[in-house]
């Protein structure tokens, strides 16, 4: 029976707690997804991964020269707390995400001015030709709130007690262990959602958590270890869901030192590591050998393997490179990350060949990341994930040597990626702008300033009365659509 | 050797204006005080409660002649052993003096008193904890006579043996430890160590009262002949009144911190002038059938607490003679024979003993 | 008896103090900027900066340390970088399941380590003696996140008598969830204590006391319970209070594998996050609750103890 | 030597066995315990393999053996350190008394305050993951309890007679402390430390877990039971295995304490 | 007067290895109803280990091995342990060695000298209190009320004394057995406790037996008195004769021991070696090693029990001289 039933509440155990419901700021995944189930977007990421659909727009029209962007709003929709939605609120919103000091997202946008004729229409007029506009309208940033709550409570009181448009409501935080939401009563379209409510609940252990999916303590449990996968695909009552997902990891390395100034030694790393093997190993067969530094996604889908796995390859590139019998390095890597882990044992030994001897060193987290940013390591693990299908935030991000990032740290910078990284931004054809990306990431892979591992894919347990369930390639859900039999 | 104790006059300033060419005492305990203070809680401190004292000894006076063996007598908890560690001092006194060998050993700088000390030794009650027991005895002798070069380091070895035979043990002793003796063993040992530094004065807490009769009888043998034959003086202090009796020529009685009679032994038992003294004496039980048991009534009720003493006379409240007067602090009686008591009764006490 | 405690509690204040610096110099020196943490990857210089003043870091450790104090007297214990919201709401909300779980774990070492430290002290130097002493070392050694594990597998999933993981909404439910953390966290106590007990009542059934009550004519049990394991209790209690230290760092473990929002994973979490103010007040609780718990246990102590009654307490 | 007592001689020779295998072992084991072989991995036991492999596929049994060097190293360097910082505080505290022991005690309660684990997690985290920050942590912290046994001891010991025997006979503060106080406290630290080495190693195992600890591809103990933890109900035997070996091991080092404490009892007694 | 008590060949022994080493051996006496009856000798000679068989509380391994003790027609080692726990305090009381040690610290002194009537017939809690106040008055501790609720360390070690004692009347047995009652104490709080104890004795009708080492305690309170020497009774006989006609060697060593009035008069003549290890002891006597009057025939048998005239006897073959007649003193 396919017809969707209404009641019952879902329960999902993630790894970690939602940090806050602040529309703008956070920039974990736990906070963002969470905060998708309370909030409308103007525009929605489309389940493929390379478009956007209606969200609180019904729809929108683009002016010729693509600097005019009019969206027309759903008059039906409500705030949680009955208030009508209204232009204003997405110009505040919008606003906030363009502007507001603390928004770190300014950079997506071009320069641009809103308007707003009537309560349901905002147009966007844009100073300059950008591409991803649509893209980055469909940034959870860029959150629709009420701007009169808003301002009344001010953004900490917001951020504890939120109130959207959106399908559920927030309903109880109980700080490290669950988030409740009740179903919104003033959702725009009466049918839907289906559940009563959602409880997002914190199971860190990854064993526990897949038990409870086991077992039905809870309906869906996120984030399947990848060695658990075969085995619950056969546990009764359980469906695996595996998505694609916009999340590559790698090594990267810091080119302020001279051994990884040397292009050789970078191609000769890639060509030694087999990541098939590791991601036999390691993940169970649930990953990708990645053809572009960027993640499964929209216009990243350079096809040529560059680098396939060739040991007398990286040997001669080594030989010819500038440290011929290789060095000792140091690799940080995250100390709780087991898988993390074992891909560093397995790299290690893998470029033992070379003559390159790397000495892993696990440090938490935090100084992971605060050496990293800093410049201060050798070689270090890493990944990112995307907000938006378009490529142009991880580009500027990981590629681009000017942005802030200097290249996530690696202090990889080629002008000509910068120069085709701004270009694409601009190009306006479709066509176009995907040849000038293929460029690029041909680019970046050739110049190999990061050890590319494998792109993974999301894995979700989930009861089997559970319908209607999806992970998007942005890593989040709607759940509007989702019921229980 | 005979005793000259009978011939002391028993008045502090008298004792210590004597010229020092004449038979000086070894020892003379003056006026000595020594208080404990009640462990008190701190908020106790702060509410400005007073703090309470436990009077261990109070103007105990006593003198011991060389070559003589001063017994020390008294019920549990009087203050027996506190005097002894004062006089040794491992316990700062209070107040009063301890005249060693003509000096006040509680006023010398601290290199004399170690060197006076080593004069002084002691001989402890419990014959289990006097001795380490992770040492072998040959170490725990040998140690004094090395450290204080008593003997040539090559003849280390060989004093051990013959102190060790002085006490009566075989010299294969000297490789045992403690726990491979019996009590009556190892109390030797603790002589033995004792003796190791030569000392002048043995100071012997209740140092047989742990053992045997047949083993106190060995010991008692012992410390008999070394005061004979090493002109040792004695200090020895017990509960056990047929062994002061048997060992010393002088005694002293205490109760409750004070020292309430003091003279010859033979005298003191025939003739107790202080009511103590003779409740003391009718509590022994004689091993002796035929006599009668004592009709005397032993004493009632329990001593009193040493935190509150009883004004005036200390023994009043269990004394069956205790008057209205007693309420005030009792003389000190001088007797005859070189005694005194505490007592304001005690000439009719001790005349009443005649009959 | 309230003197007593109040100069317990007066005798906290210098070890609070203690406690507090040591905390505070902890807590600076872990590497990492709170700054950068709360900005994530999108850190740059100046939003840096502004975050920095923001908190107050860009003033000397000294003053840092003061304001501190005083906002702790002023019962402010900072707002949490992470989580935004003051900490003491965010802790407090925390101390309940954590002293639930410590209680229970408690009880369960005590329902569990009496009767086996009967039974190994009755049965001395035989077979269920040297069984339990096995058994009893064994806890001690392993983990509690694997011995966590296991008994989830064994009594949650092979038996279904428990629910996995996870803290509940009713006290009732509470209970039943916090039953398999409670008992792991009491697998690595009991142990101990049931060592001790075996110990102490070994003792006291050897004692003078234990022949005055058999020459009374009192029966076996009321020999063994009434009279051995009164006394016997104590130092076992004395020893269970000593390793308090020990079950609270357990607690930590424990939490993590069994979904409990409790301090210790808050603690692991914000270490993680670099949030000062919330291991700061963790830690500050942590030591609080160990310091009271000592004061508990030797109150119990005094209370069961007729000879340390008088003597502490006068 | 014939005297000993049952448990000291069991647990003496149980650990002279671990002491063997940690020296020995890895000399006649032929295998690397880091080499990886992903062409064998999760191997359940078999004559090849007679612990399994994990799922790099190194070989249980070649790591647990050399594990074992780690994990003595870990009971000895959590407890030596401790021991001598604790007992000697302890010592210094109780012997001299008064102003010193204020002071270290107040010290003493301020470290107690703080639950152990509590404590090194933290200073872990300050001063980096890894064994040796662990081993500073554990000193820094572990000092405290014996510390305390040593002055509880210290302040009997000190009233002993044969203690003031010493003192009249002449004897210096640091000879009395040396000879006639210290092998009579040390005693009751020595057999706590048999057991704090069983909750250093189970502190080292909690911290691998928490990615605070041993750091792969090191053998130790608890790293492989973390190493395993994923995989417990898939290839039960990674984890098994070592947490056998805590648990004899822990067995082997209570059977020494306790000994430890049975030969010492009777010497105190009265014989 | 009745016999209200045999010893009959008490044999204790303990485990060691495979063999038993005999801490007791072939001990036999009476003690008749309202009789006072002393066991004295060297410490570690066995008194404890005898007395305490009697009502089965040995220590440690310790073990009955042969023989009877016969109390009121029951054998009390072959009795069970339901039997003896009706017998134990309502029978047979016990007064062991150390008050300190005696008592329960964590409980009251009242309840544990009352728990005793609780499991002796079927007294309400009121005639049970009742009962408890009457026997601290009867052992002479001042204001029961205030004692019965204090703790055992909050009393004098006299007073602790007593309330040992009390436990042991409170059910009014028939015998009291009493194990060197008064060592720990003062002289002065030990007279007031013999006194307590013959008081008791006379005017209960209550028999006694009172282990000791001192002489002087024993000249004092018994009617008979048995020495003992290594795990052996080696000579009894009423109170006079054995001070006054010691026959036994060892008795006459003991008593020589004893200083008696100053030195000069008495010289003390201990007695050298000390006694054989219980697992060594030799074949023959046990005391021939350290005995004066030894003789070949010491080392290669243990004498027999020879009775004399008094209703006493001893074990020896070269006893001390008998006098002919006990002169009165
Ligand atoms: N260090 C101390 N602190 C406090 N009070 C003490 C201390 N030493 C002894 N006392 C108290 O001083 C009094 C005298 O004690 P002391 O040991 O000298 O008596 P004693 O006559 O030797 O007794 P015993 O016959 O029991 O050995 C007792 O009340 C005792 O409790
Ligand atoms: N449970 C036991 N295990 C081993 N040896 C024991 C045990 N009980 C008694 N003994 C030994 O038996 C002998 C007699 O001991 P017992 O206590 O009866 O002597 P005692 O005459 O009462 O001595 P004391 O006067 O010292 O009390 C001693 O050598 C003692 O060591
Ligand atoms: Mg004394
Ligand atoms: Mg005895």
């Amino acid at each position: 029976d396919d017809t969707p039933k209404r009641g019952g509440i879902l329960t999902m155990a993630r790894i970690a707690d939602v940090v806050s419901f602040e529309p703008v700021v956070p920039s974990d995944n736990m906070s963002i997804w969470a905060k998708l189930l309370i909030f409308q977007l103007l525009v929605r990421t489309n389940p493929s991964g390379d478009g956007v659909v209606p969200d609180l727009a019904t729809s929108w029209d683009i002016s010729d020269d693509k600097r005019t962007y009019t969206f027309h709003l759903n008059p039906k929709a409500t705030f949680s707390d009955g208030t009508p939605v209204t232009s204003e609120d997405v110009a505040f919103s919008f606003g906030r995400t363009v502007y507001d000091k603390d928004s770190p997202w300014g950079s997506l946008f071009p320069k641009l001015t809103m308007e707003t004729p009537d309560v349901h229409t905002i147009i966007f007029k844009l100073q300059q030709d950008w591409a991803p506009f649509l893209a980055a309208a469909s940034l959870h940033g860029a959150a629709i709130v009420p701007k009169a709550y808003f301002n009344k409570v001010g953004v900490n009181v917001f951020a504890d007690k939120p109130i959207g448009s959106g399908p559920f409501l927030l309903t109880e935080w109980k700080k490290g262990d669950s988030v409740t939401f009740g179903r919104n009563p003033h959702f725009w379209d009466p049918n839907r959602p289906y559940l009563d409510g959602v409880v997002l609940s914190i199971v860190a252990d990854d064993n526990v958590r897949m038990l409870k999916a086991q077992s039905g303590e809870i309906d869906i449990g996120t984030q399947v270890p990848f060695n658990q996968v075969d085995k619950l695909k056969h546990a009764s009552g359980l469906d695996i869901q595996i998505v694609p997902y916009t999340r590559i990891d790698w090594i990267q390395f810091n080119e302020k030192l001279p051994v990884f100034q040397d292009v050789k030694i970078r191609q000769a790393i890639n060509y030694a590591v087999d990541k098939e093997a590791i991601i036999k190993a390691v993940l169970f067969g649930y990953g990708e050998v990645p053809t572009t530094f960027l993640p499964k996604m929209f216009m990243a889908d350079v096809t040529d393997k560059p680098y396939p796995y060739d040991l007398a390859k990286a040997k001669e590139l080594m030989a010819a490179s500038s440290m011929p019998t290789g060095f000792t390095v140091k690799c940080l890597i995250n100390s709780g990350d087991t898988i993390f882990a074992q891909v560093a044992q397995i790299v290690q030994q893998m470029l033992l060949p070379l003559g390159i001897k790397i000495s892993i060193q696990p440090e938490e987290g935090n100084t992971v990341f605060a050496q990293t940013s800093a410049g201060q390591y050798e070689m270090a693990q890493g990944y990112m994930t995307s907000d938006i299908f378009d490529p142009c935030e991880l580009v500027a991000f990981a590629g681009a040597g000017d942005e802030g990032s200097d290249s996530v740290w690696t202090f990889y910078n080629n002008p000509k990626v910068d120069q085709l990284a701004t270009a694409a931004l601009g190009e306006l054809d479709e066509a176009k702008r995907r040849g000038i990306y293929l460029d690029m990431q041909r680019q970046v892979f050739a110049d190999a300033p990061y050890l590319w591992l494998y792109w993974t894919p999301a894995i979700t347990a989930m009861r089997d009365n559970v319908h209607g369930f999806r992970v998007l390639p942005t890593g989040n859900y709607w759940l509007e659509d989702v019921w229980k039999s | 050797m005979q005793v000259v104790a009978a011939s002391l006059v028993f008045i502090p300033l008298a004792l210590m204006r004597r010229s020092p060419m004449a038979e000086q005492p070894l020892l003379s305990v003056i006026g000595l005080d020594k208080y404990f203070p009640l462990r008190r809680s701190l908020v106790a401190g702060f509410m400005g409660q007073p703090q309470h004292w436990v009077q261990a000894a109070q103007g105990v006076t006593f003198t011991v002649a060389r070559g003589e063996s001063f017994g020390l007598v008294g019920e549990s908890g009087c203050g027996k052993t506190t005097l002894g560690r004062l006089v040794l001092g491992l316990l700062p006194v209070d107040d009063g003096a301890i005249r060693f060998d003509g000096q006040d050993v509680t006023k010398v700088d601290p290199a004399t008193r170690r060197a006076l000390r080593r004069q002084m030794q002691m001989v402890f009650q419990d014959p289990y904890s006097s001795l380490n027991p992770r040492m072998r005895i040959g170490r725990a002798i040998a140690e004094p006579l090395r450290l204080h070069g008593i003997v040539p380091a090559d003849q280390v070895e060989h004093e051990v043996a013959r102190l060790l035979e002085r006490v009566g043990l075989p010299s294969s002793a000297a490789g045992r430890y403690p726990s491979e003796l019996s009590g009556g063993q190892r109390q030797r040992v603790g002589i033995a160590r004792a003796l190791s530094v030569r000392p002048k004065l043995l100071v012997a807490d209740e140092a047989v009262s742990g053992l045997d009769v047949s083993v106190r009888a060995q010991v008692l043998n012992l410390l008999d002949d070394l005061r004979r034959d090493l002109g040792l003086t004695l200090l020895f202090i017990s509960h056990d009144l047929g062994v002061i009796e048997y060992l010393c020529e002088t005694v002293g009685v205490m109760y409750l911190g004070t020292m309430v009679e003091n003279g010859p032994t033979s005298q003191v038992f025939a003739r107790p002038a202080h009511p103590y003294t003779r409740a003391l004496l009718a509590s022994i039980p004689r091993a002796d059938p035929t006599l009668a048991q004592s009709d005397e009534t032993p004493l009632a009720g329990e001593p009193p607490s040493p935190v509150n003493p009883p004004s005036g006379c200390p023994f009043r409240t269990r004394c069956p003679d205790a008057q209205g007067m007693c309420e005030t602090s009792p003389p000190r009686v001088t007797l005859p024979g070189g005694r005194w008591a505490a007592c304001h009764f005690a000439a009719e006490t001790m005349n009443a003993q005649l009959q | 008896m309230l003197t007593y405690i109040v100069r317990r509690l007066l005798l906290m204040i210098p070890v609070a103090l203690g406690i507090t610096l040591a905390v505070f110099l902890l807590v600076r020196l872990i590497p990492g900027d709170p700054a950068r943490a709360i900005l994530g990857i999108h850190a740059t210089p100046v939003l840096m900066a502004a975050v920095r003043a923001r908190l107050g870091l860009d003033r000397g450790i000294g003053m840092q340390y003061l304001l501190y104090l005083r906002s702790l007297v002023q019962g402010d214990f900072g707002i949490s970088y992470y989580y935004g919201q003051p900490v003491a709401q965010l802790v407090l909300g925390r101390m309940v399941p954590t002293l639930v779980l410590l209680l229970y774990s408690t009880i369960i070492s005590l329902v569990i380590a009496i009767p086996a430290g009967i039974l190994a002290a009755t049965q001395q130097g035989r077979g269920a003696d040297h069984v339990l002493r096995v058994v009893a070392t064994a806890g001690l050694g392993l983990p509690s996140y694997w011995t966590g594990f296991i008994l989830i597998l064994l009594l949650s999933v092979t038996f279904h008598l428990f629910p996995i993981a996870g803290y509940g909404n009713t006290w009732g439910a509470r209970l039943y969830n916090l039953f398999l953390p409670a008992l792991t966290c009491a697998l690595n106590v009991a142990p101990l204590v049931m060592r001790a007990l075996r110990t102490s009542l070994g003792e006291a059934l050897g004692a003078g006391f234990i022949d005055t009550a058999r020459a009374k004519g009192l029966p076996a049990r009321a020999v063994l319970l009434s009279h051995a394991l009164r006394v016997a209790i104590l130092p076992a209690l004395h020893v269970l209070g000593l390793n308090i230290g020990f079950l609270v760092g357990n607690t930590v473990l424990v939490e993590n594998v069994f979904a409990v929002p409790g301090l210790g994973q808050l603690m692991i979490s914000s270490i993680g996050t670099r949030d000062y103010p919330t291991i700061q007040m963790v830690t500050l609780m942590f030591g609080i609750i160990v310091v009271l718990i000592y004061l508990i246990t030797d109150l119990g102590q005094i209370m069961l103890d007729p000879r340390v009654r008088r003597s502490e307490i006068g | 030597m014939k005297h000993w007592p049952r448990n000291l001689k069991l647990g003496l020779g149980l650990m002279m066995g671990w002491v063997l295998v940690a020296v020995f072992g890895p000399m006649l084991l032929p295998g690397d315990p880091t080499a990886m072989d992903l062409m064998h991995s999760l191997h359940p036991p078999s004559l090849a393999f007679p612990f399994g492999t994990d799922n790099l596929g190194r070989g249980v049994f070649t790591r647990v053996i050399y594990g074992t060097r780690t994990d003595l190293q870990i009971a000895l360097f959590c407890v030596v350190p401790a021991f001598v910082i604790g007992t000697t505080v302890g010592l210094v505290a109780g012997y001299f008394g008064k102003l010193t022991d204020a002071i270290s005690m107040r010290l003493v309660d301020i470290a107690v305050a703080f639950p152990f684990f509590v404590a090194v997690i933290a200073i872990v985290a300050v001063l980096g993951p890894g064994l040796k920050n662990m081993y500073i942590a554990v000193a820094a912290v572990g000092w405290v309890s014996y510390a305390r046994i040593t002055r509880a001891e210290i302040l009997v010991v000190k009233q002993a007679d044969y203690v003031q025997a010493a003192r009249l006979l002449g004897f210096g503060n640091t000879r009395i402390l040396a000879h006639h106080i210290l092998p009579n406290v040390i005693v009751q630290a020595a057999v706590y430390a048999t057991s704090d080495a069983v909750l250093d190693i189970f502190l080292g195992s909690s911290l691998g877990w928490l990615g605070l600890g041993a750091q792969p591809p090191l053998p130790e103990w608890g790293l492989i039971i973390a190493d395993g933890y994923s995989f417990v109900s898939q290839a039960p035997w990674i984890s098994g295995f070592p947490g056998l070996a805590i648990v004899l091991l822990a067995v082997s080092l209570s059977l020494l304490g306790d000994g430890l404490a049975d030969a010492l009892r009777p010497e105190l007694g009265r014989a | 007067m009745v016999d209200l008590l045999t010893v009959d060949h008490l044999g204790i022994g303990i485990p060691r290895g495979s063999n038993t080493v005999a801490l007791v051996e072939d001990v036999s006496f009476t003690v008749r109803a309202g009789e006072s009856y002393g066991i004295v000798g060297e410490s570690g000679c066995g008194k404890s280990t005898t007395i305490r068989a009697i009502i089965r509380l040995l220590t440690g391994k310790a073990r009955i091995t042969r023989g009877a003790v016969r109390f009121d027609g029951v054998d009390l080692a072959q009795a069970k342990e339901s039997a003896l726990q009706s017998i134990r305090g309502a029978g047979i009381g016990m007064v062991f060695q150390d008050p300190l040690t005696a008592l329960n610290p964590v409980l009251t002194v009242g309840r544990q000298i009352a728990e005793g009537l609780r499991y002796h017939g079927q007294l309400s809690a009121a005639d049970r209190h009742a009962r408890m106040l009457e026997a601290m008055r009867l052992v002479g501790l001042p204001d029961p009320a205030r004692i019965a609720a204090s703790y055992p360390h909050e009393l004098s070690g006299g007073q602790r004394q007593r309330a040992a004692i009390a436990i042991a009347l409170i059910a009014s047995p028939r015998l009291l057995l009493a194990d060197e009652p008064t060592t720990a104490l003062d002289v002065t709080i030990q007279a007031q406790i013999l006194r307590l104890l013959s008081d008791l004795r006379s005017r209960l009708g209550m028999a006694l037996v009172l282990v000791t080492h001192d002489l002087g305690v024993v000249a004092q309170t018994c009617d008979r008195v048995a020495v003992m020497y290594s795990g052996r009774i080696v000579e009894e006989a009423p109170i006079r004769r054995i001070f006054e006609n010691p026959r036994h060697p060892y008795t006459v060593a003991l008593l020589n021991s004893i200083p008696r009035g100053s030195r000069a008069g008495h010289p003390l003549h201990p007695i050298a070696g000390m006694p054989p290890d219980p697992a060594h002891r030799p074949s023959g006597c046990s005391f021939a090693a350290r005995c004066p009057n030894r003789q070949t025939d010491c080392e290669a048998v243990a004498p027999g029990w020879t009775p004399d005239a008094g209703g006493g006897g001893f074990a020896c073959f070269h006893p001390a001289r008998a006098h002919a007649e006990v002169p009165h003193g």
